[in-house]
């Protein structure tokens, strides 16, 4: 990706930002995060279908806003999470800067988050086909099954938080599992550890995840704890239309409309 | 052995429901005896988490009642809680918990007989349902045999 | 262009000069009306008092048809049938389970078709360009009479003032008239009594032939063959409730646009009014 | 370690039927913690309490948890009891036994079980209790009144007369508001402004009272007891002190054809106006829109004449900021113009009027000096026709409510008519008569039985001009819908009351909500009537709702009571149930991240931001802080944080937490 | 003893595992889910993975539990009475398919719970466990037990040793302990005599790629190192590597409490959490990732060789493949072997 290399390499240069946040080649033909502050580094940089990683999570990271103004190349599901954190006060035009990489792999560098919004906006977030039909499938399961099916997927997980770590939204200093009077969650990562801590991360994120899938490309398990998040995402469609990550008004869950509807209510 | 009793927390609001069920009191209506209400001072500060708690600590079903919409008396926190719920519910649905056991309404300052009913509906489904055993089974750790992870 | 068009029973008969006069000023404009094969009645006042499934299967298989015949737009002059046609499209798109009734007819409807009756027709497509065609300037005073369908129900047609309308008032001001102001723009005109009460009829049409002559109307405008035919039709009862002979004549909307733009009287159908049309 | 004392109370055998009071005693003293535990009749009686009082002394009590009726019933009366023996009160809990237990179930094991565990769930909560001190919000002791109409005038004078300052503003340049406007009122047609004039010079000469016409709310902050307003003061283009109200300028000014608002339009005014004779304060403003001067840069007419030379054409609205502890708004309403009715031809014909214009012509202030004569020729009419619900209860057309006023005033109107009309004919078309109120009924009954007014039970569906005479076309629902036509010379539409313009712009200004028709909310319909959702802005008149005249002064006079109320302390207490977030030690401070979605959540505006400094001053992160003020203690925000970082005193996470484990576990 | 080599038939694998099921022995063995290989209670031998390079998570979970009773409390008017667990409970196991990387680790974490105190529950379990080796045939590019002092046919930690002879060959088992000794007898039928010797032409071949004592050694002197900050920008902070790390033994004991009765567990923590160092007070001794992720890398290399003459690290190379961010510890080693101080 040449123009971000050379837009990066200008951006250290006139000190216009002190670091610039993108991909590198990592081992394993993985790609991973590379910290580009001196303008020789910025060669580094690459771009291409292997970078998933969802920078936005460093934007929050103490070590890296200490650094000062940050420029991040950023996809699309970046940049909807950098409008979530901006629409949650945690970043601003005055510390981070976007350099927008098109689903086309285009680079568009923007002036600020307003028009980051407006370019998100354009795309409304959709759930790929193998897990409209991964969530299809356990809809038409038994509530038992389903129970079953969790209990089972949810067993493996040893409570190592790469799911929160790896999650932009995740960002609280300190999370409510680290909550302890009184313990919500349980520590063990037993059956019931596990489920509740999954179930409350879901609704955490519920009209915030922008579906990034993050948390699961993190689990070193591969636990398929994106399809809670799907689910919350779905549902905030069908009962109250959807949302898109925006920097005004308010967030789905805190606020309501007075005819919302539900079947369950006596 | 003795008919199953059916442990039920209810969850409700200072302002409606709990009212109500004062109500139902004075009104001297009499409900299954297998209910204990913990009061909040609206449904606006029901956590879901304490739901969660009470299937953990052993309850077979749960009642979250409050003010009607329009009625609350904090003007809206009815409503919130009525977003949270739709979520909540359906994530737990989602996820095999049975939504069958947590029963959500609205009961009034002037619905005492409509507490008895809630009450004694939710007992009656909660019977046929039988003790909550596939959650307790996760729940009480200490209970399980020293094994491997 | 193309347009389709829906006569309906009216403009086939007691109403033919209504149908020429449509067609004379659509071809004047090169506008191609092209009627809708194997039509049938739109159900106006008989059916839809007696039996809902039935006002609505009528209308809807006009609207397959359309559908079918590959027209988006149809002109529906009749006042009676336009109301009919718009009130079927909006139940049916309001009411799924209603597709069982187009079903009925072993046609589908999707939707696709939109009806204009004959002013919002005269609007979209000759107005614009009306302007320099005008020949012979409509120079009288009209009272421009709208009726009851042509404007109600109004939640539904949201065509219009239902109470005090204005389009044809604008449009004949385009052909050179000067419409009244009067106050029966909308005022019943005995419609379906017609036939069975000729006495009401004659009562509820004097009025509104009174006060347009006493307000110094010179023609009377309507876009209705039932207004028409009370009013042109029934003149010795309104003569008789009058207590006077009253000639002024009654003119469809295209007829006195026809006659702005010059076109032949007979080709407008003129002659066949009971009331001598002497404007 | 704590000491918790536990009283069960039989009261009397309403409790002790049904549940083994004595064993609930006993099983509770064998808790953890408890230290005391004894069962008695009558919790409630002087000895009960004592028995709490002394146990509280002795013992040293920690935490009480009285197991007896509803703490709706007498947690007051328990927690004082705590106080009174040096308890902290909220570390007294109360188990529900009568309302929940002992009245709703059959004597047997399971009740008193059920009791066993009501107790135990808050005997291991008040361990986690902690004292609280009520909340000691300062009040700033004046009050603003928003609204200079009657409502405002009564509600105004009410409070300064409790000898608490009063700022009374008022948009127009006159204070007066409908009132004035009115000939006589109903049901005793004493003239309107006879009654009304000598209350508004009482405001302009009272002490307390602190009069701003021609002004308005730009902006208002901060809650109960000390908000702080900026008042603009719209530019009324003459330096008040020097001017004398002598009346030159008005008499001199050359533009002299503007419609008059005071007159409906029936009358005219200059440039440079007194709205009305009798207006507080009766001194000119220029209305820069139609004066020569403001248009074409010259004429200076009034500087010229004006003796004291106090015209200021350069003068520019200033904004003065006030602090204030407690706000009335008296904002009134207006009339729903009814040219969304072509069939009645409103605007079209000129004698069609409204009902308030028919008040200006009936008015002995009026332009026609109280004679009853049409706009059109003057002539006065003979035939007259009222038309009740000219859109009120009108979903189709108007607004679905009732305007409450009408039939009074349409009634009153008849009657003015015919007394001022000798042998005139007069109608009222009606859908219902709504005459609920003392003297109502009998006032209606007088106008339809001794002054013969023709009441007919229909809609009217049209009127046109014909001959110079009005053709009214209606129908009487009481002779099977018999068509009714009259020809009138003059037609009055009883227009619907709604709510004021810019009153949805002034709710949002103030956080105040409104109902769909943009009146004011009260905070609730039956038991708050003057009181809004936010604490200190209270309600009077016709703002909250179509209002009669003593209906607004009785609100008004509720508002002003509310507002003494709270000026008669000086400083409020307020339960301490409210939301907090917390603070930790640094490098924490808080667990806050500052997201601040809870600001949206809260139903009150209470939560705002706090920045947390370094020594250097520098911010190191922004938290949410709840205004103790405002916070009413619904804990939305509380369940909503998703760090748990805000919490709620009384209902905090952990007493919540420990009842559900409490309810379900052995203790 | 000299160690005992045999030869097993490819296809008496199943066999052996059959009559040790007859015996009813637990055998615990690597199975694949979500592309994820992890050690799981074995009902049959169908199923159970082969030609994996590593599991995912170590096999430390069978003496060290992720989670794990450690006692039982309940409270009365006279005070508190406690059960710990009783350690008879605890069932023998046979631990199927280990790599040496990972058999070799349980010695590493034994010295860990057995440094200052010996750790009962830890030690029981681990006397119940047998372990069955499996040498390796493939490595890859995360691999690099040779660098720290292993191999992919060491014996140690094993208690018999099976290396696969060629593509679809034969195994040859290496009977290195009586533990390992006892399964023989139970089906020595199948163990047949052999003289092959030779197992190495068919191991893997993992290169050696930086020197472990010269780490050690430049450690000492790395504590303020750029180096950490430099490494550890990346990381999130997660636990990933911790827990699927052979050697890692952090834990947290946590009581569940259900009001009069409760349990008190051991779980697993990690270092790289923020939070692990905190302090009442607010105070982190370890504010930043950089000084938790040397706190890594210094338990496993320094720390451990001079108190426990151990390293903390098997080569096995799971974190490196675990980690969501590629903090790749090979790379990161030779790195800080290969910049001046």
């Amino acid at each position: 990706m040449v123009d971000l290399i050379k837009r990066a390499k200008e951006l250290i240069e006139s000190a216009a930002v002190k670091v610039v946040i993108g991909y590198e080649q990592g081992t394993g033909n993985k790609t991973r995060a590379i910290f580009v502050e001196k303008a020789e580094d910025a060669d580094k940089l690459i771009f291409d279908s292997r970078c998933i990683q969802n920078l936005a999570a460093y934007i929050t990271k103490k070590e890296v806003k200490e650094k000062g103004k940050m420029a991040v190349a950023a996809t699309l599901p970046v940049m909807r999470s950098i409008i979530q954190l901006a629409s949650e006060f945690q970043v601003n035009d005055d510390n981070l800067l976007v350099l927008g990489i098109t689903p086309e792999s285009k680079l568009i560098e923007f002036a600020n988050l307003v028009e980051v919004e407006t370019f998100v906006h354009q795309y409304q977030i959709e759930i790929d086909e193998r897990n409209k039909e991964m969530l299809a499938k356990l809809e038409k399961m038994t509530s038992a099954e389903r129970w079953k099916f969790w209990i089972d997927e949810l067993s493996p997980c040893f409570k190592c938080y790469a799911c929160r770590a790896a999650c932009p939204m995740c960002y609280c200093h300190r999370c409510t599992v680290d909550f302890n009077q009184p313990q919500w969650i349980p520590v063990p990562s037993h059956e019931l550890g596990n489920l509740e801590w999954h179930l409350m991360r879901a609704i955490h994120l519920t009209g915030r995840c922008i579906d990034c899938d993050a948390c699961y490309n993190a689990c070193p398990l591969s636990i398929p704890i994106n399809l809670l998040t799907k689910k919350m995402l779905m549902d905030a469609k069908e009962h109250f239309g959807g949302y898109q990550p925006a920097l005004k008004g308010d967030h789905l869950m805190s606020t309501f409309k007075a005819d919302d509807k539900e079947n369950f209510i006596q | 052995m003795a008919e199953f009793e059916p442990k039920i927390v209810a969850f409700v609001c200072n302002w409606c429901t709990y009212a109500g069920a004062d109500l139902t009191g004075t009104s001297r209506i009499k409900y299954a005896s297998n209910v204990r209400i913990i009061r909040f001072p609206c449904t606006g500060r029901i956590d879901y988490m304490l739901l969660l708690k009470a299937f953990d600590e052993g309850a077979d079903g749960i009642i979250v009642s409050g003010c009607h919409p329009n009625d609350c008396h904090y003007t809206s926190g009815n409503f919130h809680a009525r977003r949270r719920w739709i979520m909540f519910r359906s994530l737990c649905d989602f996820t095999g918990i049975d939504t069958e056991r947590i029963k959500f309404s609205w009961v009034s300052a002037a619905e005492g007989a409509k507490w008895a009913d809630i009450v004694n509906a939710t007992v009656a489904s909660i019977r046929e349902l039988g003790p909550y055993t596939e959650y307790k089974k996760v729940a009480k750790y200490p209970e399980k045999e020293v094994s491997h992870g | 262009m193309t347009l389709g068009f829906y006569p309906g029973c009216s403009l086939k008969g007691s109403s033919r000069e209504y149908a020429e006069s449509v067609l004379a000023v659509a071809k004047a404009f090169d506008i191609n009306l092209e009627e809708i094969n194997d039509w049938n009645c739109c159900g106006a006042t008989a059916a839809h008092n007696m039996n809902k499934e039935l006002s609505l299967a009528l209308p809807a298989r006009i609207l397959s048809l359309a559908e079918k015949q590959g027209l988006t737009e149809i002109v529906v002059p009749c006042a009676a049938c336009y109301s009919r046609l718009t009130v079927t499209i909006h139940e049916l798109s309001k009411d799924p389970a209603l597709k069982a009734i187009t079903e009925a007819n072993g046609l589908e409807y999707t939707g696709s078709v939109t009806v204009l009756n004959i002013v919002q027709m005269l609007d979209k497509y000759i107005t614009p360009n009306l302007e320099g065609r005008v020949v012979k300037p409509f120079d009288h005073k009209v009272a421009c009479y709208y009726g009851c369908l042509l404007v109600r129900p109004h939640e539904i047609l949201k065509f219009d003032r239902e109470e005090d309308p204005q389009t044809l008032d604008v449009l004949m001001l385009k052909a050179g008239a000067t419409p009244i102001d009067w106050a029966f723009k909308t005022e019943c005109c005995g419609a379906g009594l017609s036939v069975s009460r000729t006495s009401s009829v004659g009562r509820l049409s004097g009025k509104i032939i009174g006060d347009a002559k006493d307000r110094g109307a010179e023609a009377v405008i309507v876009a209705c063959p039932m207004c028409h035919s009370n009013l042109d039709m029934r003149r010795n009862e309104i003569d008789s409730y009058l207590g006077e002979k009253v000639d002024i004549p009654v003119l469809y909307i295209t007829q006195a646009i026809g006659l702005a733009l010059g076109l032949d009287r007979k080709a407008l159908g003129l002659q066949r009014h009971f009331v001598k049309v002497t404007v | 370690m704590s000491k918790i004392g536990v009283f069960v109370c039989h009261c009397g055998e309403n409790i002790s039927a049904t549940v083994d009071c004595a064993k609930v005693a006993e099983t509770a003293g064998n808790y953890d913690g408890v230290a005391f535990s004894v069962d008695y009749k009558y919790m409630c009686s002087d000895p009960g309490q004592n028995l709490i009082k002394s146990a509280i002394k002795e013992k040293g009590l920690t935490g009480v948890v009285v197991a007896s009726c509803s703490p709706r019933m007498h947690e007051p009366t328990f927690r004082k009891a705590c106080a009174e023996a040096g308890l902290n009160p909220f570390m007294c809990e109360m188990a529900n036994l009568r309302e929940h237990c002992s009245w709703v179930h059959e004597k047997c094991e399971a009740t008193t079980e059920k009791a066993i565990d009501l107790v135990r769930i808050l005997v291991e909560k008040v361990k986690y209790n902690h004292s609280l001190n009520e909340i000691k919000v300062p009040v700033t002791k004046t009050a603003l009144v928003i609204g200079g109409g009657i409502a405002g005038i009564q509600a105004s004078l009410d409070i300064a007369n409790t000898g608490h300052k009063v700022i009374l503003i008022e948009r127009d340049p006159s204070i007066g508001g409908h009132m004035s406007q009115l000939s006589e009122t109903f049901p005793t047609l004493d003239c309107s402004q006879c009654i009304l004039t000598p209350r508004m010079v009482e405001v302009a000469q009272h002490p307390n009272i602190t009069l701003y016409t021609y002004a308005e709310l730009e902006s208002l902050e901060g809650f109960i007891g000390n908000f702080k307003a900026k008042i603009r003061r719209k530019s009324k283009s003459i330096d008040e002190k020097l001017c004398t109200g002598c009346g030159q300028c008005t008499t001199k000014c050359p533009v002299k054809k503007i419609p008059s608002e005071f007159n409906e339009g029936l009358g005219k005014r200059t440039a440079i106006y007194v709205p009305f004779p009798q207006a507080v304060p009766n001194k000119p403003v220029i209305d820069r829109k139609n004066c020569t001067y403001y248009i074409k840069g010259k004429c200076k007419v009034c500087e010229i004449v004006c003796p004291t030379g106090a015209i200021r054409f350069d003068q520019e609205d200033q904004i003065m900021e006030v602090e204030i502890g407690a706000i009335v708004i008296a904002t009134g309403f207006t009339i729903k113009q009814p040219d969304f009715f072509p069939e009645y031809g409103y605007g079209k014909y000129p004698d069609v009027i409204t009902g308030l214009q028919f008040e200006r012509l009936a008015s002995a202030s009026g332009p026609t000096l109280g004679e009853i004569r049409r706009p059109s020729d003057g002539k006065i009419p003979e035939k007259i026709v009222f038309l009740a619900c000219a859109g009120s209860r009108d979903p189709a057309k108007g607004i679905p409510y009732c305007s409450k006023i009408c039939c009074m005033y349409i009634a009153k109107h008849a009657m003015l008519y015919q007394h001022k009309v000798h042998g005139g004919k007069s109608y009222v078309f009606y859908m219902d008569i709504r005459a609920g109120g003392k003297q109502y009924e009998e006032f209606v009954r007088r106008a339809i039985e001794d002054d013969g007014v023709n009441y007919v039970r229909g809609r009217v569906s049209r009127i046109y001009e014909k001959n110079g005479k009005l053709i009214v076309n209606g129908v009487d629902t009481l002779l099977n819908a018999m068509p009714v036509e009259i020809e009138a010379d003059m037609v009055v539409l009883a227009t619907a009351g709604i709510a004021n313009d810019g009153a949805e712009e002034l709710a949002q200004k103030m956080h105040i909500s409104y109902d769909p028709y943009k009146f004011f909310a009260e905070a609730h319909p039956k038991l708050k009537p003057v009181e809004t959702n936010t604490a200190g802005i209270f309600l009077a008149g016709a703002c909250q709702a179509p209002r009669d005249i003593p209906e607004s002064v009785a609100m008004a006079s509720g508002a002003a009571v509310k507002v003494a109320g709270l000026f008669s302390q000086d400083e409020l207490t307020r339960e301490p149930i409210i939301a907090v977030v917390n603070r930790q030690a640094p490098p924490v401070y808080s667990s806050c991240v500052g997201c601040f979605l809870c600001v949206s959540a809260c139903p009150y505006q209470a939560i705002g931001k706090e920045e947390i400094k370094n020594r250097n001053g520098e911010v190191i992160k922004s938290i949410a802080k709840v205004n103790p003020g405002l916070c009413q203690g619904c804990g939305t925000c509380v369940a909503f944080c998703r760090t748990k970082s805000i919490d709620i005193q009384g209902y905090t996470h952990e007493e919540m937490y420990t009842e559900v484990m409490a309810l379900l576990n052995e203790y | 003893m000299n160690i005992d080599k045999r030869l097993i038939r490819k296809n008496s694998l199943e066999k052996l595992f059959d009559i040790l099921k007859q015996n009813s022995k637990t055998i615990y063995a690597p199975f694949s889910k979500n592309g994820k290989t992890t050690f799981r209670n074995a009902e049959s031998f169908a199923g159970i993975s082969t030609g994996y390079i590593q599991t995912t998570e170590s096999s430390k979970d069978i003496a060290f539990p992720r989670t794990e009773k450690i006692l039982d409390y309940s409270k009365n008017k006279e005070g508190m009475s406690v059960k710990g667990i009783d350690l008879k409970d605890i069932p023998e196991v046979i631990l199927w398919g280990v790599r040496p990387c990972d058999a070799i680790g349980i010695g590493e974490l034994s010295s860990i719970f057995n440094w200052d105190y010996k750790d009962e529950i830890y030690n029981n379990r681990l006397s119940k466990v047998t372990v069955f080796g499996f040498s390796c045939n493939k490595a890859d590019e995360y691999c690099f037990c040779t660098s720290v002092g292993g191999n992919p046919g060491n014996t140690a930690g094993s208690d018999i040793l099976f290396t696969r002879l060629g593509e679809d060959g034969d195994y040859l088992a290496e009977i290195l302990t009586e533990k390992g000794q006892s399964i023989v007898n139970q089906a020595s039928a199948l163990f047949e005599k052999s003289d092959s010797t030779e197992k190495e032409k068919y191991l893997a071949e993992v290169p050696v790629r930086f020197n472990h004592e010269e780490i050690t050694t430049k450690l000492d002197k790395f504590f303020e190192s750029e180096e950490w900050i430099e490494q550890s920008l990346r990381c999130l902070g997660c636990g990933a590597c911790a827990y699927v790390c052979p050697t890692c033994a952090c834990f947290d004991i946590q009581d569940e409490a259900h009001g009069k009765k409760g349990s008190r567990l051991r779980c697993w923590d990690s270092c790289g959490f923020s939070h692990f160092t905190i302090h009442t007070s607010g105070h982190n001794p370890r504010e930043v990732q950089s000084s938790r992720w040397r706190q890594r890398i210094m338990h496993k290399f320094s720390y451990m060789p001079e108190r426990l003459s151990v390293y903390g690290c098997t080569g096995c190379g799971r974190c490196s493949r675990a980690c969501p961010v590629d903090m790749n510890i090979l790379e990161h080693l030779i790195s800080i072997q290969e910049v001046t101080i």
